[in-house]
């Protein structure tokens, strides 16, 4: 169940950091910068954040940044970081080839490929 | 920086010696081995440029979850070079953005 | 707290955000409420189609305003890039009968003073060289294109709150409510909100809200699904659609394509409560997809998603002041196509919120206009 | 659509004990693994697990491996490799990704065990080749045989910080520094004791600042933090490395099961978000359970008695196993994991900093926290460490409350007391005399334990080390003895080397030292 969140309640000025140029999420290079700023921008949830930045929208599917985004956005909005909802997970888990996916087959999967 | 003899493993099983291609220069491993064992091996640790910032990026986690370490491998590019096995005659090439140089 | 205000949005999604921003920017007091999260609906699930092509002509209008005046000035509007490319749109034909339905759109579009035209498959291919023999003739738009809905949704939300429109999220509106004739009330699990106009934009859930205040629409959700590859080379910059509407997308400004399509299953999916992706769905889509481009063999699908359509009766929306009830205006049933016309939706709806004359023709798209056949 | 009874996604240790209990009573069961071998990251653990008998004390991880797999055969298990599950879908269906095709299956039950992947921690520099995780050091080692590099920076001092710190010494890197942010030492204190008395210096209370390097990393500073986490200025020190490796936790890997619907929850005792689950790992979709890591971050041994949970309630669902049958095995499986579960280092205790003592009173050693060895004045509290007794005798430098008794069983003289609670710090009995066999020396998977003679001679004392380097020490070398810091404190000489198949790979040097130094020498190295 979604948390009511009225968007307008103000959590402050942006204010830029020294560490704001760090990469966070290393397959979209996003920055810590650019992700609090969005939080300040209005983006409250993981998803929104995700859209708006691209943030765990690459190759491995925020594998590695999904944790320090919730972390940095949870500290921008002052809220515990479990609070936060994680983005959706989505199949296919792996990236997959086009050609492979379009390949549906009712040959079993044996032992020995 | 291969390990000749381990304490606890004792001497590493290896496939076959075989030679592959690195930005053009042939180079030696060993057949079945991940792409990124065998570059490692040989001292390579850049595989590629990021896309917006142009940054060398190698080897991350090793079990083809980061997908740093991706590189055009035989003109496809995006190969988790970490869990794709060496063969022989292999074109590896390091990736810039998504495509060779 | 406060919880009133003129021109109170249900659905936070690009209409909604859409018609707060241009309300905001006149300076009236808009409460946007969402049930869940901004844009979570269509709004951030579809294939990002800026199409006048292939429209019914009651929504043309709509199309051809926003293509013509609100889109090309939208992202230096909103201060964010919206990704807009109005690079045309082809949508694609592989038999006789494909060209027989595309001729058809055409002619009615051409009718209504849109430029587009049949092509034969040579043309086709000089304009987008990547796609296959097997295509043998589109309907081409040179004036379409497509931008990244995510973006869009979140540019007009990020600006309607800037703005001072009031976004509340996790608000579910269970009823609305008429005191003295005319529409006042809206009660949330949580609490009530009060204003003098209402307007309703929640999508395929609209009509359960709708029915609360005795009035219906007829529309269904439809499951759509859709996948998004790698990052590839620049490929092309056109929208693409096919015939039989079984399959569209484009390649996206990181790169990566997006692409959408049917198995032909997608109105019979199971009644679950949150749109989930079926297991064969994506791998339609990608047979679907290597016909037309052979050499996306091997780019590599990173994520899938699916969503619910809002699909009315006839296809096209309902954007009208409904008479029945003061103050409701209602904004739904956009099947599947709304992300394209959305800055001009959400223009005429800020104009019939503020008591104003619509500046583009809506007279099509009237609440009362179902009948039954016979 | 093939429809098989029960499919465990996951062929780690997790997975394939779900799937042999479920194929012992007679079940259809196919594991699916993504990777060319089986065994997730056991076959990447060399180093001796914790526990007891039964829970494979004393046994490498790789060969709990090997084990699990013959077991797996041996029970009919279908195990398939190079089979990714791209997605769980309704009804348990599932799709699974295999060379160039895509195959759709169907579960009456899906177990799900695809255990955890890497925390990473950001800071500048930290996208540099040269910068990797702990994993993926390990796995460069022990599976491919290739050093990640020479001189190695390690962050994390949690168990998997130090292990792999010990492997990478192992291999042959040199181990520049261990650094962690947190004040004290996370992982178990025999495991940061035996990385520092290789002379790796241990830094609490220390961040990393910066990685530097044009093309991959050459240099890396720290400093130490203040409460806040935040960097005290004119702390900073530079090393000199190629790699930096980092071990700051595990999280499950748990999105097949979010995106399969299952209720998930945030839990930072169990690593991240995990699915609700029952006592037996069913996941609020019936049917549909989470063992292993996938479920919380614990350790491998943990995880296979998940598994063997999980997989006897999909049997007993299934009408394989009879209630009571149930009963019986679910109580001694909730037995044996609720004995690992004991201790300081229990999930329940995760993250605290307020533990000042053992569960027998005794003050933990602050200097093991802080530099990753026990100090000199403070290890005669422990019950395990006895000075003053004739001949060769046992010196037991385990002093935290971990679940761990093989070397009582070692002890056939009875020197050795740990008593029913694995958790409890050994006691050294004087009254028995010790043999000096060593195998409790071999058998210590903390090789916390020495044996000491501190009347060798007039002059001299001997102490037998544990001891897993290359190359080994001969009878008759000479070198360096070195005490628990590392730090270089007398000459030595081997004076005996034994190894024997049951030691597995732990061999056991003595050396010679002067006889003031029988309770302070406790690594050896030869002079080079």
């Amino acid at each position: 169940m979604a948390k009511i969140i009225d968007r307008s309640i103000s959590i402050g000025e942006f204010i830029p950091q020294p560490d704001d140029d760090l990469i966070i999420c290393r397959c979209e290079e996003v920055t810590k910068g650019e992700i609090r700023r969005a939080v300040h921008d209005g983006m409250y949830t993981m998803t929104e954040i995700r859209r708006y930045l691209r943030t765990g929208m690459g190759l491995c599917q925020g594998q590695t940044c999904s944790k320090l985004v919730k972390g940095i956005v949870a500290k921008e909005l002052g809220v515990p970081a479990d609070q936060l909802e994680g983005g959706t997970s989505r199949a296919p888990v792996r990236p997959v080839e086009m050609k492979i996916l379009a390949n549906e087959s009712e040959k079993e999967v044996s032992k020995h490929e | 920086m291969r390990i000749e003899e381990h304490p606890i493993l004792g001497v590493p099983e290896k496939g076959k010696k075989v030679l592959f291609y690195f930005d053009g220069k042939p180079m030696e491993g060993y057949e079945g081995e991940p792409i990124a064992a065998a570059l490692r091996a040989a001292g390579v640790l850049v595989h590629r440029h990021t896309m917006k910032q142009d940054k060398p990026r190698g080897i991350f986690c090793a079990i083809g979850r980061c997908t740093d370490c991706v590189m055009v491998v035989d003109g496809k590019p995006n190969i988790r070079t970490c869990v794709t096995p060496l063969t022989e005659g292999m074109k590896v090439q390091t990736q810039y953005g998504v495509s060779p140089k | 707290m406060n919880s009133s205000a003129e021109v109170l949005i249900i659905g936070g999604g690009v209409i909604g955000c859409a018609t707060a921003y241009y309300l905001a920017k006149k300076g009236i007091e808009v409460i946007v409420l969402e049930k869940n999260q901004i844009g979570e609906g269509g709004s951030s699930r579809n294939g990002g189609g800026v199409r006048q092509s292939g429209r019914d002509p009651r929504e043309l209008p709509l199309a051809m305003y926003a293509v013509e005046h609100l889109w090309p000035i939208l992202s230096e509007e909103l201060g964010m890039d919206v990704e807009y490319y109005k690079k045309g749109n082809l949508r694609l034909a592989k038999t006789p009968a494909h060209i027989k339905i595309l001729e058809g759109l055409t002619s009615r579009a051409q009718a209504v003073g849109l430029k587009v035209q049949m092509i034969d498959g040579e043309e086709v291919r000089k304009i987008n060289p990547h796609l296959s023999d097997e295509v043998i003739g589109a309907s081409w738009c040179p004036t379409d294109g497509h931008a990244n809905p995510m973006l869009t949704t979140l540019a007009y939300y990020k600006n309607a709150r800037k703005a001072g429109a009031r976004f509340i999220t996790g608000e579910k509106v269970l009823e609305l409510k008429k005191v003295k004739g005319r529409i006042r009330k809206v009660i949330t699990d949580h609490s009530e909100y009060e204003a003098e106009t209402v307007i309703l934009a929640a999508g395929f859930e609209s009509r359960k809200i709708a029915n609360t205040i005795g009035i219906d629409i007829p529309m269904q959700r439809v499951l759509l699904e859709a996948l998004v590859t790698e990052a590839q080379p620049k490929m092309f910059e056109q929208m693409l659609g096919t015939a039989e509407a079984d399959f569209y997308g484009h390649q996206s400004t990181h790169g990566s394509f997006v692409f959408g399509g049917s198995s032909g299953m997608d109105a019979y999916t199971s009644d679950y409560d949150r749109p989930v992706t079926t297991s064969f769905t994506a791998s339609c889509i990608c047979r679907g997809i290597m016909k037309y481009f052979p050499e996306l063999a091997e780019a590599k699908i990173v994520r899938t998603w699916s969503g619910w359509i809002d699909e009315c009766a006839d296809k096209v929306p309902v954007i009208d002041k409904v008479e029945e009830v003061p103050g409701l205006i209602v904004a739904c049933g956009f099947t599947g196509h709304g992300f394209g016309i959305c800055p001009a939706v959400g223009t005429v709806l800020s104009e019939l919120a503020m008591g104003e004359q619509p500046s583009i023709d809506i007279s099509g798209l009237k609440y009362g206009r179902f009948k039954a056949k016979i | 659509m093939k429809r098989i009874e029960l499919i465990v996604i996951g062929a780690g240790p997790a997975g394939l004990s779900a799937a042999i209990e479920a194929a012992k009573t007679g079940m259809e069961v196919v594991v699916f693994d993504e990777n060319a071998k089986p065994g997730g990251q056991l076959f990447k653990q060399i180093h001796k697990f914790f526990g007891s008998k039964e829970h494979r004390a004393k046994v490498r991880g790789y060969k709990i491996g090997q084990e699990l797999l013959e077991e797996a055969n041996k029970a009919g298990v279908n195990v398939i490799l190079n089979a990714t599950v791209i997605g769980i879908f309704e009804n348990k269906e599932i799709t699974v990704m295999a060379e160039d095709r895509i195959v759709h299956y169907k579960a009456d039950y899906l177990i799900v065990a695809t255990g955890a992947s890497e925390n990473m921690v950001p800071f500048e520099g930290w996208t540099l080749p040269g910068v990797i995780g702990a994993g993926a050091a390990q796995t460069l080692i022990n599976l491919h045989g290739v050093k990640p590099g020479n001189k190695i920076l390690m962050l994390g001092s949690g168990n998997v910080g130090l292990v792999v710190s010990y492997q990478l010494l192992q291999a042959g890197c040199e181990v520049v520094a261990l650094v962690d942010a947190a004040k004290r030492v996370g992982g178990y204190g025999v495991h940061a004791a035996k990385v520092a008395r290789c002379g790796v210096p241990f830094y609490l209370s220390h961040t990393i600042v910066k990685a530097e390097g044009e093309e991959c990393v050459n240099k890396v500073t720290i400093a130490e933090v203040d409460e806040s986490w935040h960097t005290i200025s004119g702390t900073e020190k530079q090393f000199e490395v190629d790699t930096i490796c980092m071990a700051v936790g595990l999280s499950p890997m748990s999105q097949l099961l979010k995106a399969a619907g299952c209720m998930m929850i945030e839990d930072n005792k169990r690593g991240g978000v995990v699915p609700k689950t029952d006592s037996y790992g069913q996941t609020s979709i019936k049917g549909i359970y989470a063992s292993g890591d996938v479920s919380g971050i614990e350790e491998a041994s943990s995880a296979m008695i998940e598994g063997r949970i999980s997989g006897i309630a999909a049997a007993k669902d299934a009408g394989y196993l009879s209630e009571t049958l149930f009963q019986e095995k679910v109580n001694s499986y909730h037995k044996a994991i609720d004995c690992l579960r004991q201790g300081m280092f229990a999930p329940e205790n995760r993250g605290r900093t307020d533990l000042t003592s053992t569960e027998e009173g005794v003050l933990i050693s602050q200097s093991l926290l802080t530099k990753g060895y026990v100090d000199e004045t403070e290890i005669y509290r422990y019950p395990g460490v006895r000075t003053g007794i004739k001949g060769v005798h046992p010196v037991i430098e385990c002093t935290q409350n971990i679940p761990c008794n093989p070397c009582q069983d070692a002890c056939q003289r009875h020197c050795i007391k740990i008593g029913n609670s694995i958790t409890s710090l050994p006691v050294v009995d004087e009254t028995e005399i010790c043999s000096g066999c060593g195998m409790c020396v071999a058998f210590c998977s903390g090789q916390a334990i020495f044996l000491v003679n501190e009347e060798y001679d007039e002059n001299y004392a001997t102490v037998t080390l544990p001891y897993e380097f290359l190359p080994l020490p001969k009878k008759g070398d000479q070198g360096k003895a070195f005490d628990r810091s590392g730090t270089e404190v007398c000459d030595a000489e081997v004076v005996e080397v034994r190894s024997a198949k049951v030691m597995d790979h732990t061999n056991l040097v003595t050396i010679k030292v002067s006889k003031d130094m029988a309770m302070k020498a406790r690594f050896y190295k030869a002079i080079v």
